[in-house]
């Protein structure tokens, strides 16, 4: 009866919106700030990627308010799982050692590749983080016993934190706004372009991965199930 | 174009009935990477490629790895059917 | 010249640095980190008050405001603003222990988000500062770590991200509709959001964002929360993050949609409010429950009051709201130790007089006893209301009036009790010392604003009046072309 | 034809996110429901991308320096990656709560879980528990609690 009830509020619902959503205009919006940010992003900001130039330099600080976010995340994470350590000590077969081996630089390049290429081409930060989470989860999947401490993930995890935060508010010491884009821009297109942000993206790629990573560490541990 | 449209669409939405009906939640959680691939494709095709590499690594790759690490811990994953410990969608 | 943004960016800061101020050999000094911080950015915005003479529009990055993030900053602002450090201090979870450190870091990032609140200007970064704050909630609710608060703080993650994808739905919809962020800008083009869609697409950001504000269909997860997480948690999210997000809300409503269609909804929402969290409060038998519900209902009247409109609307609503954050935070501190029912806290009284007599003084407060702000802050809302005169804002008079009745129903049977001669079990332990401190500083600003009312008055008067000045709102942050204050 | 690839865009958005809500309200499964959240968040994603889509437009990257044609609106896709990111941190969250759950009351089931926490809630207040009125709007009476079958883990 109850899921009677909820599946006609939900088809009303659905109509609802159909009907709402049939009265907008599909691919011809009205982009008040999206042009005014194309037209003035290759001389404000310098990135070749004019999304990258939204998310660091006009929504820097949306940004910043999303690392929060994944941090609050893993710091409550923590907080609810507490400091497990993984009880399965029996190392991988070789076939899994050898693969991690060889992948971990592979994904450490790659990751780094998408992170400071970012104001270039598609990706960046958060899409090379997650890369890198992955290079620095996967030994754990090989060497269970090796990575029961992730301290040294904290710390990248904080400094890269604090680097980002430190680099808006040097803008704020020139005398400039909070994450203001400083430096020399440079050559649009070129690698060392477009002054902080690729620094910025930096930052934010090493704590979206060191966050992720030890997400997955403390996900993986096995305290208590052990089947 | 607008097959190719219809046709993503209609595969995604199938993905994502399959998510909330499969009484296997590893099977589930590779439904939800297969829905996150279809809406990655869709964010290609609307010129969004920043976003559709995201949601590929992110919702596709990442998302179904902390998924399944938890099936794991929660000790639910495994792969034979019928197994649907306190699954009682009423 | 000092800059109101260091006011949240400080936090922030302190968050991500204190894990690891705690591991290192700082490790006494990390115990003062976190509160140290918040009594600087507390000076800050005090500074900012001091100096502030008219509203001021920030451009974060220096972008010019239409395209980037921009703060706007007058009175009602920081004076939220203020009130988020200077709370959030007097509730700190002490500790130096792992878990400690953890719940320390996570009340950091709730005071940086709601400061966030308090002073943005745009709805996306409106969005993303509500998230974290939620995000933040979720961890703190989970923390006492009983299994009780694992099912609570679950049930409210899976409530609070149902309702940010509704308001992702509502800001999708306004951006469809206009192609902007901006709160200003979207200011000046309101008539294209007064028609069906842009009153769905309100609707929605109220019940995306009212689900931390304990509005009506949305606030089932409350008793369930306060009634399992410590105390001090329940005060914050009771009285500071509710009222931070109820402000983002009264901005929006006041810039982007002021129709009457919308206020009515905000009225309906708030007068259900009202009377579905005092009868709950009524029927509850232990505090914490009883505290969260009639949190709920003084919610309700938040919202009834920011419906009025005008400057009365935003006056009523804000004393209100200020009320009900030093009230509630206040009764949740001082019950921090009485865990039973309410039958159980016999003789409370005799095992801590001072304990007993703030209880009875913010109650009566609560109530609306005429010296007392509580007197007049529900004075305004009626008086509003009755000047009004619409059937719905007669039938929320009424509302408040008989919720009232009700709430002074439960108040007194806990004051009974309290008196009483304690029984065979043992009484419940006296407060915490600190606890005592900080109730007793809240107990002094409320009787510092019942000294003090008039001048007061004028004060919030004029802040109100700054308030609801939409023009000079779209004046201040678009007029100054350049975005440099 | 531009009108309707713009309805079947459309119909994929909403149908993601009604699907991913109905998951959430029908389904008792603590797993699922985290599930289905994601589902509803990519379809909210989806609505926010097709607010800044432009026709015969390509995507905001400037080649050579100079934009060689119209672009799409850039903005929702920076909002949209912020959305995804908020997402996966708020799932991981979730996971981690439904595993705690999962150990203390031996319990996948959200009506199981919440009777034992109104009943744990209750214990710690002193009232006596079974006979709670105190439930919220909407709490519906809950069949015999179901016995899970033979604790896996503890």
């Amino acid at each position: 009866m109850r899921n009677l009830a909820t599946l006609l509020f939900l088809g009303g619902l659905g109509f609802l919106l159909l009907v709402i959503t049939g009265g907008l205009v599909f691919g011809d919006p009205p982009m008040l700030i999206g042009r005014g940010i194309q037209q003035a992003a290759p001389d404000q900001v310098g990135a070749a990627n004019i999304v990258t130039a939204v998310v660091l330099g006009y929504r820097g600080l949306d940004t910043l308010g999303e690392l929060s976010i994944l941090f609050a995340a893993a710091t409550a994470g923590g907080l609810v799982l507490g400091s497990t350590r993984s009880r399965n000590t029996r190392p991988a077969g070789f076939i899994l050692r050898t693969g991690v081996d060889l992948l971990f630089p592979l994904l450490l390049v790659a990751g780094l590749y998408v992170v400071i290429h970012g104001h270039l081409t598609p990706g960046g930060g958060f899409q090379g983080g997650v890369i890198l989470a992955a290079a620095f989860f996967l030994p754990l999947l090989a060497r269970p016993q090796d990575v029961p401490d992730h301290t040294w993930l904290s710390v990248i995890e904080g400094l890269a934190g604090t680097a980002f935060i430190g680099i808006g508010l040097a803008a704020l010491y020139q005398g400039e706004a909070f994450l203001t884009p400083m430096l020399d821009k440079g050559v649009l297109g070129e690698l060392v372009s477009s002054g902080t942000l690729p620094l910025l993206y930096l930052a934010v790629g090493l704590k979206v991965g060191a966050e992720l990573a030890s997400l997955l560490v403390r996900l993986s541990g096995d305290d208590e199930v052990t089947s | 174009m607008i097959w190719f449209a219809a046709t993503l669409v209609a595969l995604t939405l199938g993905a994502a009935l399959a998510v909330m009906l499969l009484r296997n939640l590893l099977a589930a959680v590779a439904a939800a990477s297969v829905v996150s691939l279809g809406v990655a494709v869709m964010f290609v095709v609307l010129q969004a490629p920043d976003v559709a590499m995201t949601e590929a690594v992110v919702g596709a790759g990442l998302s179904g790895l902390i998924l399944a690490l938890a099936l794991r811990r929660l000790g639910l994953a495994r792969l034979e059917i019928g197994d649907a410990q306190g699954e009682r969608d009423a | 010249m000092t800059d109101v943004t260091l006011a949240l960016v400080l936090p922030l800061l302190g968050a991500f640095l204190l894990p690891l101020l705690a591991h290192g050999v700082l490790r006494r000094l990390a115990v003062l980190f976190g509160p140290g911080l918040l009594a600087l950015s507390a000076l800050l915005l005090f500074g900012a008050w001091s100096t502030y003479e008219s509203p001021y529009a920030i451009a974060l990055g220096g972008f010019a405001p239409p395209l980037g993030i921009t703060f706007y900053i007058d009175r009602l602002a920081l004076l939220f603003a203020l009130a988020v450090p200077l709370v959030t201090l007097l509730l700190w979870p002490g500790g130096s222990d792992e878990a400690s450190v953890r719940r320390q870091s996570l009340t950091l990032l709730l005071a940086a988000s709601l400061t966030g609140l308090a002073m943005s200007g745009d709805l996306f970064n409106l969005y993303v500062f509500y998230e974290l704050a939620a995000v933040a909630s979720y961890g703190l609710a989970a923390g006492s770590g009983s299994g009780a608060a694992f099912v609570a703080a679950f049930r409210y993650l899976l409530l609070s991200a149902l309702g940010s994808v509704i308001a992702l739905f509502g800001i999708a919809l306004i951006y469809f509709k206009t192609g902007t962020l901006n709160l200003a800008q979207l200011a000046t083009l309101s008539e294209q959001l007064a028609n069906p869609q842009g009153l769905a697409a309100f609707a929605m950001l109220v019940i995306g964002f009212g689900v931390k504000a304990e509005l009506f269909p949305v606030n089932g997860w409350v008793p369930e929360v306060y009634g399992a997480a410590s105390r001090r948690v329940a005060a914050l999210l009771a009285g500071l993050a509710s009222k931070l997000v109820v402000l983002a809300i009264v901005r929006i409503l006041l810039l982007v949609f002021p129709g009457e269609e919308a206020r009515q909804l905000l009225l309906v929402l708030g007068i259900l409010g009202v009377v579905s969290g005092e009868l709950a409060a009524w029927q509850a038998r232990d505090i914490a429950r009883m505290l969260a519900w009639s949190s709920i209902g003084q919610l309700g009247v938040v919202f009834v009051a920011f419906s009025l409109p005008g400057t009365i609307g935003l006056v009523a609503g804000v004393t209100v709201a200020l009320h009900h954050l030093v009230v509630k935070s206040a009764l949740f501190l001082i019950a921090e130790r009485w865990g039973g029912a309410i039958d159980g806290l016999r003789g409370a009284a005799a095992s801590s007089w001072l304990g007993a007599a703030l209880f009875v003084l913010f109650a009566l407060s609560l109530l609306g006893l005429p010296p007392l702000p509580g007197f007049w802050s529900k004075f305004l809302v009626l008086s509003g209301l009755a000047e009004g005169g619409t059937t719905l804002q007669l039938l929320a008079l009424a509302a408040i009036l008989i919720g009232t009745v009700i709430e002074g129903a439960y108040l007194l049977r806990v004051i009974t009790r309290l008196y009483a001669a304690p029984d065979s079990q043992a009484p419940p332990p006296p407060q915490r010392r600190s606890s005592l401190l900080a109730s007793g500083l809240l107990a002094s600003v409320l009787i510092g604003a019942a000294l003090f009312i008039n001048p007061l008055w004028l004060g919030l008067k004029d802040l109100a009046a700054s308030g609801v000045d939409t023009s000079g709102y779209v004046e201040t942050v678009l007029g100054s072309a350049g975005g440099q204050r | 034809m531009s009108a309707s690839i713009g309805l079947v865009f459309f119909v994929g958005a909403i149908g993601l996110s009604l699907i991913g809500i109905a998951g959430m309200l029908l389904s008792n499964h603590l797993f699922r429901m985290v599930l289905a959240l994601a589902i509803a968040e990519a379809g909210a994603n989806l609505l926010l991308i097709l607010a800044g889509y432009r026709w015969d437009a390509v995507a905001p990257i400037l080649v050579d320096g100079q934009p060689a044609q119209a672009m799409v609106d850039p903005v929702p896709q920076a909002m949209v990656l912020t959305a995804i990111v908020i997402g996966v941190g708020v799932q991981a969250l979730a996971l981690s709560l439904v595993i705690r759950v999962r150990q203390r009351y031996g319990t996948l089931d959200m009506r199981v879980a919440r009777q034992c926490m109104q009943d744990e809630l209750d214990e710690a207040a002193g009232v006596t528990p079974g006979r709670s009125q105190e439930r919220p709007a909407g709490g519906r009476p809950l069949p015999t609690p179901i016995a899970e079958a033979g604790g896996r883990h503890d």
